[in-house]
């Protein structure tokens, strides 16, 4: 074991069981914390994985816009279902063992194949080359420049939809 | 010096408790926190496979970072206009749980 | 970049460390006598009335959703900043009509005066 | 001549000595990195936490000057040793935790209020060779954990169980997250003048300081960075008038005393983030021989930028809250954009010519945009009609004259 397997096995835990956390906690503002650490745990593995890029648009974006705006969302419902009554579906039985089948038959899939052992190595390109590359193929006509423009209009439309669904168009009812 | 195959199982055993959660969740908001959790395990995954590509082509491979940031994009979307739902929802029908949203009319 | 981060990772548990630990010892060194009325919510010396948890304005929200389209729309424009040097004037172009195709959406917002705090 | 060579770079040097020490001692390279990197970022932050003890006595004499007081002047020569003091009593006090608190997160809160402020010091470059370290997304980093801060504030604001935290809390952090926007935008313009995210590359690539380049630049990341830090003007979430006293109000004890280190430190920890972004760091005449004048030289600037955003706290009145939101959304963001579509346009225009020439056509465009910027935003201003509150006259409160009346008010 070397220690950056010890510091992947960590994270991982601590990952996983804040994910047990986030789905089984009967209190939605506690569910939404423990996704923060899941996501924090995330971000680790993002820069273990050397997507130093990734490691903090996992920061910047999902800890910083979208967990808080989840927060300011569980505010805004609070008060119609109360903490103590039961958060689950009454088909929770059939659905674990649904799941754990599906995860027993992915990871016994995956440890079975020779490609997905290999060895990942640190990469020897650091610094800003690969963050360029990224750049360059984002915008590079021959590339993905449609997609990136596309994208562009998904957010457009989130935009102007989440504004338009969300707005309070008789007002002065929510203080 | 990480198996690739680790990050494999990680991502799987996330994107599970992910699915167990986006199914028997009553909260529509829970619903979404858990797709969330979804999504984040394909991004581990499209990453893990990233790596692996850029180390045996030896230059940074872009397909796998451009996919990753189209999901990033996607859940940011998706969450806005989810959460943006669930409010208008509330705000009608008093109501978040998922299964009694069950009529078209407002 | 491993380095990087593990300089990052360590100054972050530092980082939590040192309050926790100073928060620790003026713990063990205060005086410790609760009473009712001074452990009671502070609402500026009247009786607490309503559960804490009201209700928010949708203003919030509304703020918070277009911060976050901007956030993700200003994050992958780095990787365009950063790679600016090689491109060339037309990969400016598109990422000015990237920008541009958001603005569309701001002003729709704008009109909407989902930007003025009610 | 070695001990010149030491003294002109104590910090590499240590480092090298230390290094050869663990190298005796048998120590594999990779747990001397490890250890290296432990004592470095010890060092570091209990050095950041204990500056905020100068920090405090500093600002609170400036402020007390700037309102015509005398500030502290009691323990030490010119009340130098207040904050010790304040420090020693707060230690000391007792820790009044509410019933019904949210353990985890109220425990925590001021935790990470500190260490948001203090992860900062972790990416900004010292000297040329000294710095924490050299992250290739520093710049995303710097904003991220500008986000970890809005959730401290959260944290604080759920876990007291009080209606008035949880109203400042919302409160401020709308006022972060509203902020974070034009500021991100005017790092993606600086990015493009550097080529890199990374810090020490900024620095490093500043022969002539950003801030002539990008004058509006600099002066909407200060506006930004002081409402991010929720310093007055920007205070609204601390209003004492309207909310009591904001997110901390249940805190006591050093708790509290968490929450005003945080402050204090984050006001000049964004200084040096701006002093290293637009002013050029640790760059200075002779600082590339001498590493240790780069301190030096990063000291002095951000204890200008400091001393400027302490200024504006000491002198102005505070915003309203809609005012506030209007100048980020309405007037700092869209002024952004344009100058940031500006700036990657005509960059492209003028690569290769003269560096002087590119300053010039940089300033003319910034003047350019703020003029109009203004022009736009004071037409808005006379055409919107002022909302009539009420029509009915009311009758003046009478002056008295205090010198005549008995000692009553006060």
């Amino acid at each position: 074991m070397t220690p950056l397997q010890i510091v992947f096995i960590l994270v991982s835990l601590v990952t996983i069981l804040s994910a047990i956390f986030v789905v089984s906690l009967r209190k939605i503002f506690h569910a939404a914390l423990w996704l923060i650490v899941t996501l924090m745990g995330v971000a680790i593995i993002f820069a273990l994985l050397e997507a130093s890029f990734f490691a903090a648009v996992q920061i910047l974006v999902y800890i910083g816009a979208i967990a808080i705006i989840l927060i300011f969302a569980i505010m805004l419902t609070r008060n119609i279902m109360s903490d103590d009554e039961i958060q689950i579906n009454r088909s929770w039985g059939i659905v674990m063992l649904l799941v754990l089948i599906f995860a027993v038959i992915f990871i016994s899939q995956l440890s079975s194949s020779a490609v997905i052992s290999t060895t990942l190595v640190p990469l020897e390109f650091q610094g800003q080359e690969s963050i360029i590359a990224f750049g360059e193929g984002l915008l590079d006509p021959a590339g993905y420049a449609l997609p990136f423009e596309l994208a562009s209009l998904l957010l457009l439309g989130a935009l102007v939809g989440g504004v338009y669904i969300a707005m309070d168009k008789k007002g002065g009812e929510n203080k | 010096m990480i198996p690739l195959s680790w990050y494999l199982i990680l991502a799987a055993v996330l994107f599970s408790v992910g699915m167990f959660g986006a199914i028997s969740r009553k909260n529509a908001v829970a619903v979404l926190i858990s797709i969330e959790l979804m999504l984040n395990a394909v991004n581990i995954n499209i990453l893990a496979f990233w790596h692996y590509h850029s180390q045996s082509l030896g230059y940074t491979e872009i397909n796998g970072l451009v996919f990753a940031a189209v999901v990033i994009i996607a859940a940011a979307a998706e969450v806005a206009i989810g959460l943006a739902i669930i409010i208008a929802v509330y705000r009608l029908r008093k109501t978040v749980v998922a299964s009694d949203i069950n009529v078209l009319k407002g | 970049m491993l380095n990087q981060w593990l300089y990052i990772g360590i100054f972050f548990i530092i980082a939590m460390f040192l309050p926790a630990v100073a928060i620790f010892l003026a713990r063990l060194l205060s005086p410790k006598k609760p009473t009712k009325i001074k452990n009671s919510v502070y609402e500026c010396g009247m009786e607490t009335f309503d559960p804490t948890w009201i209700q928010f304005k949708i203003q919030y929200y509304l703020y918070g959703l277009i911060f976050l389209i901007f956030d993700v729309e200003i994050v992958f424009l780095f990787p365009f900043a950063v790679a600016y040097g090689n491109l060339a004037l037309f990969a400016v172009v598109e990422a000015i009509i990237f920008i541009l195709i958001l603005l569309g959406g701001y002003l729709y917002v704008w009109r909407k005066d989902a930007l003025t705090w009610q | 001549m070695k001990i010149l060579e030491f003294l002109s770079d104590p910090i590499i040097g240590i480092e090298n000595w230390i290094v050869q020490l663990l190298e005796n001692w048998g120590v594999a390279p990779e747990w001397q990195t490890f250890i290296v990197y432990l004592i470095g970022a010890a060092i570091l932050g209990t050095g950041a936490l204990l500056f905020t003890l100068i920090l405090i006595w500093a600002e609170r004499k400036i402020i007390g000057r700037l309102q015509d007081r005398l500030g502290p002047n009691r323990v030490g020569p010119w009340g130098i040793f207040q904050p010790v003091a304040d420090m020693l009593k707060i230690f000391i006090k007792e820790h009044i935790i509410p019933d019904e608190v949210d353990p985890i997160p109220y425990h925590l809160a001021p935790i990470i209020s500190v260490a948001s402020v203090l992860l900062l010091w972790s990416v900004v470059p010292f000297s040329d060779s000294v710095r924490g370290s050299n992250l290739n997304v520093a710049l995303l980093f710097i904003l991220g954990v500008g986000g970890l801060g809005e959730l401290g504030v959260i944290l604080a604001g759920w876990g007291s169980n009080n209606k008035y935290s949880m109203l400042a809390a919302f409160r401020a952090s709308a006022q972060m997250i509203s902020y974070e926007v034009p500021m991100a935008i005017v790092l993606l313009t600086s990015v493009i003048l550097s080529g890199s995210m990374a810090l020490g590359d900024i620095v490093k690539s500043q022969n002539i300081a950003y801030i002539f380049f990008l004058p509006l630049g600099a002066f909407i990341f200060f506006i930004a960075s002081i409402a991010e830090n929720g310093r007055a003007p920007f205070d609204l979430a601390e209003a004492e008038s309207e909310l009591v006293a904001g997110f901390n109000v249940e805190y006591s004890g050093l708790k509290f005393g968490m929450f005003y280190v945080a402050d204090f430190l984050r006001a000049f920890t964004s200084a040096v983030i701006f002093s290293s972004i637009f002013l050029g760091g640790w760059r200075g005449p002779g600082a590339e021989q001498i590493p240790i004048l780069g301190f030096v030289y990063l000291l002095i600037k951000s204890v200008i930028v400091w001393f400027l955003g302490v200024w504006i706290r000491g002198s102005l009145p505070r915003f309203r809250v809609d005012q506030m939101m209007a100048i980020t959304w309405k007037f700092l963001t869209p002024l952004a954009l344009a100058l940031f579509i500006v700036v990657a346009f005509v960059t492209k225009l003028i690569e290769g010519t003269n560096q002087w020439l590119q300053v010039l056509i940089f300033l003319v465009i910034n003047v350019a945009l703020y003029v109009v910027g203004f022009a736009i935003v004071r037409k808005c201003e006379k055409e919107k009609e002022r909302k009539v509150v009420s029509t009915k006259k009311r009758a003046l409160a009478q002056p008295t004259n205090p010198f005549t009346q008995s000692e009553t008010g006060g």
